[in-house]
């Protein structure tokens, strides 16, 4: 088993444990703090797999601002910061559509070719001159939703003011 | 041409008539187009007469179908056409000789009636399509004009539309004969689809399906002597045969029709349409051919209502009901004549029926005009009134008997004779020729009992009848000229010229001229002596002015009731009619109004039930709706992950 | 990172996908449940990602793969920057983040 | 052809419809122009009809127009127009039907101007139905028919015209519906991607028998419904009850004859193999509309239940004679279905002027009306006469070919028809019976007045080809041959 290996059961471990951990715990602040290392993990799985452009984007946008947003959504909608949900039962047909979203998601996973296909890395640079060249289109539609959802965000968050 | 005229005039009244202030002019005009009618019909008659056989077919593209693959190799044709030939010459003689001198009494006799223009137009229509049905030169062209006279019948059937009687019997005719109708149809349709898949192909393209002398060879060929279906086809005719010419079990609206003006009963319900029947089953014999179990059914049915008919006469105290059970029970000696192959002698026997029945219901309508009623035991004496209507009633009398040398006798002589020599060949005809010889005994007697209570006697029965006078000339002429008809018109068969239209194919046909061997000598005694038997029996119990009287207890006043009642026939498709399809067409109207609509109003209820269910499922909370998706979704992509790769195969693969 | 081969690595994806459906299933809490979906947008990103460095078949041009990755980041943050400001005005109009008292969905 | 005589007739029926909108009480005389110069147009194309004969696949090309009208690399969608013989006697009976409803409701006084535009919208839609050549386009004059007549029955119509108006559209637009899908499962499944009726007809007869056979059974649904046959009918009494006269006379006249259509042209022509393999289901829906509409017939007291009835009576004739699959049988149910369009056109004309001249319909109740209205008593005789099939009238021709033909297809089995022909004769007998003869019954005290002017004109229009191609049929057949039924059997 190669370090690379090694590193990316720990990873993935990581991930899920943290993942479950952001969605059970009561405290709503922990759960800021569970997701935000979530995301840092697999910020580090893209390192892995060599992407370091979207590792670092990961870093910046899901581990910083996102998580910066959702914790500020809770300061926000609370009178109390560290206060405790109120327990919700985990409900028999949630967790079984859960496992057997599971169970399908691996079967045609493994369905799919296991022939180990060569791996490619690539330049941040090439992906630069792709999301300006041939990819421009996607960063257009990018821009344009993240200005509907900014003339969107304001509205909703002003109209209540009035 | 010979329809042109009639039909000119029903053009000509029924648009312009009512603008005339008197019903009259219509009538004349009516007239003088049946009498043009008569002179071109005695012209083609003649010209027949000279040239034995000839046989001018005339026909046009009524309806064609271009040749296809399949079914019709030949195309699809249709024509109309005109046919002249013997048969169709003498049919033409009686149509409009009769017709004529119907519509001339008419003007007498319908004089104080309203309506008259509307009269005059259906009477012109009738001989109009009547002539048509004559001269038609194959099925389809015939049963046109068929159903055409019968909707004549049925409007001046209900001619008195006040009188809910008289609707209800025009309609209880149209229908009966339609039963028979429509079975004739279906008779059309073998024959037709037989000739129209297999028929010779230059012949059918070229003239459709015609009366033509070599159809009942290539039919019965094509389908085999004594086939099946050939055998059905038959029996279909016969069924149209007897629905129109009232035959035994169909017989039961020509008495009812008798709601009619009288002189339509003597034009439509005893000379011609009725006849008609009789004319389609001998073109069918002579053109198409009957099988020998076809031939069967036609001697039973026609020797049986030739009796049956006659048993229901002889009680009926009405005058017109009375000639009309007559009407039927000489149609029958017709059919019979045709089912023992004589198709030619039952023409005949039409050609006679026709004159002295037409003068029976003409004598009729005259006294009916004079005294207002047709119960004849309220007449009497009338003899002293009315000379010449007695007169021309007892030349009628005597002819519907078969006393010689009156027309009646040598046409029924011929086919008694013609059946018993038939019979001698198929044993089972004998029952059926008995009965049509009682029918004489039976005939002779109901017909004088009529003449013996209207005529004979001192006078009226009931007084308060207006005092009796005979008709106008216009009533007279036709008397006169029908007794002539009715004396002579049985003398025609001794005629050489007059022969030659009984023998459609140029050649002799048996019996006419009649032969007297000793065996027909013998059998025109016996007939004679029973018709004699029968005028004595009802000299004896109504001669002079008597009124015989059952006695209380007799044993045969349940006969007579049930002769009254005729034998219940009316009553059991009275109830079939109304007890049976009506109460039938209530039921399928229920189910259609609740069974079926009602599913539809449950179907739609239940949905409501159902989307009521459905709607609780609409929590309103997110995370339900988005569970319902998952589990969609999830649904979705496992039934293609199970059943997905087998739907690829059968497609053919991806 | 020869060793990795794709069941393995697409395992934790699907993993992560059903803790994301299980989370929005489960959690009444609105920023819990932009939570939970952000998880399962990771997982989606994971796939992109994983598929630009081994891509199923030559020649393909993979780099899509990481520029989609890339755009859906920028997706995922507007969504939550969009959820959070409906969280807002829930919280106003309602005093409540709780998604099961707010029904208005229901007919 | 140069001209685009299809385009122009539904064009001035367009702005013809759309004048009459805007034209208030000026409306009719916008209809009646309007209505001419479609006459005069159809008159036009019957002179261009004697064209060559068409060959079974072939696409009717009378007076074909085709324009690309979206084109997608997936997806071709033409409008597509043309007519052959049994589209010209449709769109014949289309313009007579037109111009007689408008001449008879000339006096309609309860807004005008929409209701001439909507019936001149009808014209346009079945003209339509009748000429195109694609599947959209075809649908979308199929519902334009049904939208018209929605609020047609729904303004106008009677007492429980709610309920009625919306019965019809729900049966009618659920079948339009599965006969659509049809049509695309059809178009998709035979690897075309275009609409194209000249396109589906080359490729659609080749399809396995399982596929075809699918496809007519929703084709056979949808346009059944249409016909109606039993047991999808129910829409049909309740509708003509409430319809309007003008209304009755369209749905009974044209829209009956959209369903007959459309399954000769849509239906067997397309998906032969589908046909044959399920023609005994056919036979049996067949029989039992024959039966089941007579029958019930004859328990109706109201006129124009009675006279719905019988159309169901009649147009499962039709339905019979495409069944038979013979080139005489397709021959007569167009035939037939011209005759029954008049003839039952001019049948719940007579219903509507009982109405209006006695205020009832209810046979039980009325009675000896001859003497105080006798054109009207003419006319319901005439009606019923070439109703029940009598010879020299228009329905003879057509009723003896359709059961000659089935009798070639089904020998003794004709005997069910014809039986119930004289079922159909006695509840005709029984109408006129106790409408026209016997005293009177139930009439109003002063006396009625006989038909208005424009009333008989209507009437009169209808009686002309009642008449006319009873006496000569050959006028018609000649042009109905002209079509793709000379290559049947």
């Amino acid at each position: 088993m190669s370090p690379e290996e090694l590193a990316f059961l720990a990873l993935a471990a990581i991930a899920f444990i943290t993942g479950l951990s952001a969605l059970l715990v009561r405290e709503l602040v922990h759960t800021i703090l569970w997701i935000g290392i979530f995301f840092v993990d697999l910020s580090a799985i893209y390192f892995l797999l060599s992407a370091p452009f979207l590792g670092v984007l990961q870093l910046g946008v899901y581990a910083g601002a996102v998580t910066i947003l959702l914790l500020f959504g809770i300061m926000v909608t609370r009178k109390r910061i560290f206060s405790r949900e109120a327990a919700t039962g985990i409900g028999a047909v949630p967790t079984l559509l859960s496992v057997v979203a599971f169970v399908f998601l691996l079967i045609a996973v493994t369905s799919l070719s296991s022939t180990t296909p060569t791996f490619t890395t690539y330049d941040v640079s090439a992906l630069s001159t792709y999301l300006f060249g041939a990819g421009g289109p996607w960063v257009l539609l990018l821009s344009l939703v993240m200005l509907a959802a900014l003339a969107g965000a304001i509205y909703l968050v002003r109209e209540g003011r009035e | 041409m010979v329809p042109l005229a009639p039909a000119l005039a029903f053009v000509s009244i029924s648009f312009v008539g009512r603008r005339w202030p008197k019903g009259e002019w219509g009538g004349w005009i009516a007239v003088v187009a049946a009498g043009f009618s008569m002179v071109v019909s005695v012209l083609i008659a003649l010209g027949e007469m000279g040239a034995p056989g000839t046989y001018t077919d005339v026909s046009y593209t009524w309806f064609n179908l271009p040749g296809s693959p399949g079914a019709f190799p030949n195309g699809f044709r249709l024509v109309i056409g005109t046919l002249v030939d013997p048969i169709s010459a003498l049919m033409l003689l009686v149509v409009t000789v009769v017709g004529f001198l119907v519509m001339l009494y008419s003007i007498g006799y319908m004089h104080h009636d309203r309506g008259l223009p509307r009269y005059y137009a259906e009477l012109s229509l009738f001989l109009t399509a009547m002539i048509g049905l004559v001269l038609s030169d194959n099925l389809l062209e015939f049963f046109l004009f068929w159903e055409l006279v019968g909707v004549c019948s049925y409007f001046l059937i209900g001619f008195y539309y006040e009188k809910p009687s008289a609707a209800s019997a025009a309609k209880e005719a149209f229908i009966v004969t339609r039963v028979g109708d429509v079975l004739f149809l279906a008779g059309i349709f073998v024959y037709f689809a037989t000739y129209a898949t297999s028929g010779p192909a230059g012949g059918w393209a070229a003239n459709g399906f015609l009366f033509a002398y070599g159809n009942a060879p290539f039919l019965a060929g094509v389908l085999g002597g004594n086939s099946f279906l050939l055998t059905v086809a038959g029996l279909f005719i016969v069924a149209g045969a007897a629905g129109k010419s009232a035959q035994f079990p169909l017989h039961v609206w020509l008495p009812d029709a008798m709601e009619g003006p009288t002189t339509v009963s003597a034009l439509i319900h005893a000379a011609t349409m009725v006849a008609a029947g009789v004319y389609l089953l001998a073109v069918t014999s002579l053109f198409l051919g009957f099988t020998s179990l076809d031939l069967l059914v036609i001697v039973a049915i026609g020797g049986f209502t030739t009796f049956f008919a006659a048993t229901m006469a002889v009680v009926n105290p009405d005058i017109k009901r009375v000639i009309a059970y007559s009407t039927i029970s000489q149609l029958g000696y017709m059919v019979l004549a045709i089912g023992v192959g004589g198709a030619m002698l039952g023409l005949f026997h039409l050609f006679t029926h026709a004159f002295f029945k037409a003068l029976l219901f003409l004598a009729a309508g005259s006294v009916i005009h004079a005294i207002g009623t047709q119960d004849l035991f309220k007449m009497g004496g009338l003899r002293k009134t009315m000379r010449l209507t007695s007169a021309a009633f007892l030349v009628g009398g005597l002819a519907l008997a078969g006393i010689p040398p009156f027309g009646g006798f040598w046409s029924k002589d011929d086919i008694l004779s013609a059946a018993v020599q038939a019979a001698e060949a198929h044993a089972a005809y004998w029952p059926f020729v008995v009965l049509a010889f009682a029918a004489v005994y039976l005939t002779a007697y109901y017909i004088f009992r009529v003449w013996f209570l209207t005529f004979s006697g001192d006078a009226v029965r009931d007084p308060s009848l207006p005092a009796a006078h005979e008709g106008g000339w216009v009533m007279q002429v036709p008397l006169i000229a029908l007794s002539v008809f009715a004396v002579v018109a049985g003398l025609f068969v001794f005629v050489p010229s007059f022969q030659t239209l009984l023998q459609p194919f140029g050649v002799a046909v048996a019996g006419i001229p009649p032969t007297y061997t000793s065996t027909d000598l013998a059998l025109s005694a016996i007939s004679v002596v029973l018709a004699g038997a029968g005028i004595a029996t009802a000299y004896a119990l109504w001669g002079g002015g008597r009124v015989y009287e059952l006695a209380p207890r007799s044993a045969a006043r349940p006969i007579r009731q049930l002769l009254l009642e005729r034998y219940y026939f009316k009553a059991a498709y009275d109830a079939i009619g109304r007890r049976g399809i009506y109460t039938l067409a209530r039921v399928a109207d229920f189910v259609d109004r609740y069974v079926i609509d009602g599913t539809v109003h449950g179907l739609e209820r239940a949905m409501g039930a159902v989307s009521d269910r459905l709607r609780r499922a609409q929590t309103g909370v997110v995370s339900d709706y988005a569970a319902y998706v998952v589990a969609g979704l999830l649904f979705v992509f496992v039934v293609l992950l199970l059943v997905g790769p087998y739907v690829v195969n059968a497609w053919g693969g991806g | 990172m020869s060793g990795l081969t794709i069941p393995e690595f697409l395992a934790l994806a699907s993993a992560l996908l059903a803790l994301s459906i299980f989370g929005v299933l489960t959690r009444r809490n609105f920023i819990l449940l932009l939570i939970a979906i952000e998880i399962g947008m990771n997982a989606a990103i994971l796939n992109f990602i994983y598929f630009a460095a081994f891509p199923l078949c030559a020649g393909h041009s993979a780099l899509s793969g990481q520029a989609i990755a890339v755009v859906t980041i920028g997706f995922a943050a507007t969504e939550v920057a969009v959820g959070l400001a409906i969280v807002l005005a829930l919280n106003r109009l309602k005093g409540t983040t709780n998604v099961a008292e707010s029904t208005e969905l229901k007919l | 052809m140069g001209i685009p005589i299809l385009s122009i007739t539904l064009a001035s029926l367009a702005v013809g419809a759309a004048a009459s909108f805007v034209a208030g009480s000026r409306a009719r005389w916008v209809a009646l122009a309007t209505a001419l110069v479609f006459v005069a147009e159809t008159a036009a194309m019957f002179l261009g009809a004697w064209g060559p004969a068409l060959a079974p696949g072939q696409v009717p090309v009378g007076d074909a127009e085709t324009y690309r009208w979206i084109s997608l690399p997936w997806l071709q969608v033409n409008y597509a127009l043309g007519v052959d013989g049994i589209s010209l006697v449709l769109i014949l009976l289309t313009a007579f039907l037109g111009l007689a409803t408008i001449v008879y409701s000339w006096n309609e006084s309860h807004r005008p101007g929409p209701w001439f535009g909507l019936i001149l919208l009808t014209l346009l839609g079945s003209v339509g139905v009748f000429s195109a050549l694609d599947v959209l386009l075809f649908f979308l004059f199929w519902e334009a028919v049904l939208v018209p007549m929605f609020f047609i029955i729904g303004y106008w119509g009677g007492p429980r015209r709610r309920y009625a108006a919306l019965k019809f559209f729900i049966y009618t637009h659920v079948a339009s519906v599965v006969m659509l899908v049809g049509l695309l499962v059809l178009v998709f499944y035979s690897g075309s991607t275009s609409l194209d009726y000249s396109a589906l007809v080359a490729r659609a007869p080749a399809l396995p028998i399982v596929t075809q056979s699918v496809v007519f059974l929703a084709l056979l649904f949808g346009f059944g419904v249409k016909f109606p046959v039993v047991p999808f009918h129910t829409w049909l009494p309740d509708a003509h009850v409430e319809a309007p006269t003008g209304g009755s006379v369209l749905l009974a006249g044209l829209l009956l004859k959209l369903g007959g259509y459309g399954l000769i042209r849509w239906g067997i022509l397309l998906v032969p193999g589908g046909f044959l393999h399920l023609d005994p289901i056919v036979y049996v829906l067949a029989f039992l509309s024959i039966a089941w509409g007579s029958v019930v017939a004859l328990a109706q007291r109201d006129m124009k239940r009675l006279v719905a009835y019988s159309s169901i009576n009649h147009m499962g004739i039709v339905l019979l004679a495409i069944a038979v699959h013979s080139s005489l049988g397709l021959l007569a149910a167009v035939l037939l279905m011209f005759a029954h369009g008049v003839v039952s056109g001019l049948l719940f004309m007579v219903s509507g002027s009982v109405h209006h001249t006695f205020g009832t319909r209810d046979l039980a109740s009325l009675g000896g009306i001859t003497p105080g209205t006798p054109f009207l008593a003419t006319m319901i005789m005439i009606g019923s006469l070439a109703s029940l099939g009598l010879p020299a009238l228009v329905s003879f021709p057509a009723e003896f070919g359709a059961l000659l033909a089935t009798y070639v297809a089904v020998s003794y089995w004709v005997l069910i028809p014809l039986l119930i022909l004289v079922v159909t004769a006695a509840f005709y007998l029984w109408m006129m019976q106790r409408l026209l003869f016997g005293p009177p019954r139930g009439l109003p005290a002063e006396g009625a007045h006989d038909l208005p002017f424009f009333e008989r004109a209507g009437m009169a229009v209808l009686v002309v080809p009642i008449v006319l191609f009873g006496i000569l049929p050959g006028l018609l057949v000649t042009v109905i041959a002209n079509s793709p039924i000379r290559g049947y059997p």
